[in-house]
């Protein structure tokens, strides 16, 4: 059953194995004790941000592989995005592993499309062993929106740090003991206008609850059925806003909603509104929420990363943010 | 040494005009820094940014409207003394301290500095 | 739900800028550097051959210098996010938006990734800045060979 | 990598001391330039054939002036002032004023008046240490300076 979006894998397709690596700066994050390897150097000793970004992505690969005795050579696809120009820290991470590579883009919701990807290939009985995941690494990705990393410039409370962080999920076809992927839903684009890029909470807001509602509808399910429902990047706002919405929409979410974004640091006001990029997401969603999973502290979750799909050349020329959100639903049984 | 009390009250108050424009008017920094140095520019032309100098030397010379207020001044003292032609030829002959400072310095940072992105 | 309705929400809810402190805070940042500013003119001034007129290009030069430690070091973004446009408007601002992009860009080389990169943010206050001057001195000379105004 | 620690926090400690010093220099200048002045009034060191009254009076006339400083040296006359704090808005109309008032009454010298800071430091010097020598040399520098432009 497909349709407009909504996907039901039948098959339910099983995370297998993660990997998580993030930068030093993310040891002061409260999920610090989750990541699998946690660099002492923003660069991972190499030379450039970028380098270190793709070592970033392809270490996480290595680790979520190893971790169910296996190499790149067994991998049948790598499913992998982030936030540089052309995604070339992805493509250099795919060009060391030579598995084949299947470039995903969806800003800082990369984490859950590549999941879905992964899901749909395995569902379809064409992959056994897909890597689904992404990575951002702070001063690339600053570079690459905003302003030099360096550079003086008052950020509101609003903005949001961009996450030092790689999260990486084996999808094989169904196996005992681990999360499976029962449900997805893919996201409508949606802009309500916003421009400001220092607060892109604000502008994905909308994106996540749009895709919580058609998540719900589409698989008649209420929202009071999942343990939890966490959002990628909203940070402090966005997910203040997104409460309001669901609010709003006679949805109540107040006990079970989460953002990673609002908690990747520790809600440390340093940090602004939280973390953001396309490595916080994921880094939660593979370390966190997958081992709590594990441990049997939740059994249904509910995924939605959200992405914010602009570039430096858009919002200059005046353009609005357009944003979206894919949700995906993971049980344990 | 009034001079120093004066330099920083001139000098905050012309940081608090750009905060207003940051804050009020929305302004990004670098449109705001730009409608600064024309200010500066301006008023220099209206003869009101030299005596704002003598009066709080530093707190005048040190934020950028100086930078507008600069090259105005040698385009004009050019101009004063060939006329038209000195327009164009003062254009060229005055320079500021600050772009050269600036240039050089960058340089020297980009040698030895790295970005590092600590919070 | 539509665009307006949406902006009001957003504008409810998103904290606004503490329009007061930032103030007094970019009064005291911006303050502050000119007075340092100040010390190093009159530091120029008693210990070399310098007037206050002509102070003011080491004093300038000198203010770039520290921008630039203060940058190189991480602290200028620190000075600036607690002091906006107090940290912007003096010309430390100017030389930490050089010094910053120079920083940034080595990795691409010195010739593309320096050379070419260096201006990227403090191009604009040079381009307004000259041609300002431009306008403002060719209109000033206009008005006195009418005889508005004199020199 | 320990090294590596180890280097980066060495520049850490460097940067606190960096501030510490750039501190107490701030605090050195302070008390170096509070010093070497002279107070309030005019301060008149003549050196040369003409009367130092007249120029006095200009001086202690004009309620704008905080201090002077006057040095007659031959046919120079050299002066450096202080201006009060909202003066300092028309210190070029002051400097006008005063060096026309001067020619009149001194027909026979050069007379150079000003209000810059340099200017009023020198004087100040030459006047305390009661300098003979060299003294036209130095006259003729504080002029020089002040032609200077950039």
């Amino acid at each position: 059953m497909v349709k407009k979006g909504i996907m039901t894998f039948q098959t339910t397709p099983s995370i297998a194995s993660t990997g998580v690596t993030a930068g030093p700066l993310e040891r002061k994050s409260p999920f610090n004790e989750q990541f699998d390897k946690v660099y002492e150097d923003e660069r991972s000793d190499l030379t450039t941000n970028e380098q270190g970004h793709a070592k970033m992505i392809e270490d996480a690969s290595m680790i979520a592989l190893s971790k169910i005795d296996a190499t790149p050579s067994d991998a049948d696809y790598l499913l992998i995005g982030d936030l540089v120009n052309q995604m070339t820290p992805s493509n250099f991470c795919a060009s060391s592993l030579q598995i084949p590579y299947l470039g995903m883009f969806a800003a800082c919701a990369t984490s859950v499309s590549s999941l879905l990807m992964g899901a749909l290939l395995t569902e379809s009985n064409l992959s056994t062993c897909a890597l689904a995941g992404a990575g951002s690494q702070h001063n690339a990705i600053e570079r690459q929106f905003r302003y030099p990393v360096e550079y003086g410039s008052q950020k509101p409370k609003t903005a949001q740090w961009t996450a030092t962080a790689a999260g990486i999920a084996v999808v094989t076809p169904f196996k005992a003991g681990v999360p499976k992927i029962t449900k997805g839903t893919v996201g409508r684009v949606i802009d309500l206008g916003t421009t400001d890029p220092l607060n892109m909470g604000a502008a994905m807001a909308p994106a996540a609850m749009d895709t919580l509602q058609r998540h719900l509808k589409g698989h008649r399910t209420k929202e009071s059925d999942y343990d939890l429902i966490m959002t990628g990047d909203l940070g402090e706002t966005g997910f203040t806003i997104f409460k309001e919405l669901a609010t709003r929409q006679e949805l109540d979410i107040s006990s079970n909603a989460r953002d990673a974004g609002e908690e990747f640091y520790g809600k440390d006001p340093k940090f602004l509104a939280g973390a953001s990029g396309a490595g916080c997401s994921s880094a939660v969603y593979f370390s966190y929420v997958y081992n709590e999973m594990m441990k049997g502290t939740y059994n249904k979750v509910l995924l939605i990363a959200t992405g914010s799909l602009l570039s430096p050349l858009s919002y200059q020329q005046g353009e609005t943010i357009p944003c979206i959100a894919h949700a995906v639903e993971l049980t344990m049984k | 040494m009034s001079i120093f009390i004066t330099a920083f009250i001139v000098g905050g108050l012309i940081s608090v005009v750009g905060q207003l424009l940051f804050d009020v008017a929305k302004l990004t920094p670098a449109h705001t820094l730009c409608i600064l140095v024309v200010t500066g520019s301006i008023l220099d032309g209206i003869g009101w940014y030299e005596p704002l100098i003598d009066f709080a030397g530093a707190g005048a010379t040190i934020p950028i409207t100086s930078f507008g207020n600069s090259l105005t001044h040698g385009a004009m003292a050019e101009a004063e003394k060939h006329g038209f032609v000195g327009v164009l030829t003062g254009m060229f002959e005055v320079t500021s301290s600050g772009i050269s400072a600036a240039i050089l310095f960058g340089f020297i940072a980009a040698v030895i500095f790295k970005a590092k992105g600590k919070n | 739900m539509d665009d307006k309705k949406y902006a009001t929400l957003e504008q409810e809810i998103s904290p606004k800028p503490p329009l007061f402190q930032n103030i007094i805070r970019a009064f005291l940042t911006g303050g502050m550097i000119c007075l340092v500013g100040q010390f190093i003119a009159v530091f120029y001034m008693t210990f070399f051959d310098f007037t206050e007129r002509t102070a003011s290009n080491p004093t300038v030069a000198t203010m770039i210098f520290i921008a630039m430690l203060l940058t190189g070091f991480g602290q200028y973004r620190k000075i600036a996010q607690f002091g906006g446009a107090g940290a912007a408007v003096p010309i430390t601002g100017f030389g930490n938006a050089v010094v910053s992009a120079s920083i940034e860009h080595k990795s691409e080389g010195y010739v593309l990734g320096v050379g070419g990169n260096m201006f990227k943010l403090a191009g604009s206050v040079i381009l307004f800045g000259v041609a300002s001057a431009f306008a403002v001195a060719l209109i000033k000379t206009i008005l006195v060979k009418f005889g508005v105004v004199s020199w | 990598m320990n090294k590596k620690r180890i280097v980066l926090t060495y520049f850490y400690k460097k940067e606190g001391n960096a501030i510490r010093n750039v501190l107490l220099y701030v605090f050195i200048l302070i008390v170096l330039s509070g010093c070497a002045r002279l107070g309030e009034g005019v301060h008149i060191y003549n050196h040369s054939t003409a009367d130092s009254k007249l120029a006095e009076r200009i001086f202690e006339e004009d309620e704008r002036l905080v201090s002077t400083n006057a040095i007659f040296h031959n046919d120079d006359l050299v002066a450096g002032m202080t201006v009060k704090t909202f003066s300092r808005f028309h210190k070029e109309k002051i400097e006008k004023e005063l060096k026309k008032k001067l020619e009149e009454s001194y027909p026979n010298l050069t007379v150079t008046v000003s209000a810059d800071n340099k200017v009023v430091h020198k004087t100040s010097q030459i006047i305390q240490d009661k300098e003979e020598e060299q003294l036209d040399e130095k006259l003729k520098k504080i002029v020089s300076l002040l032609k200077e432009e950039t």
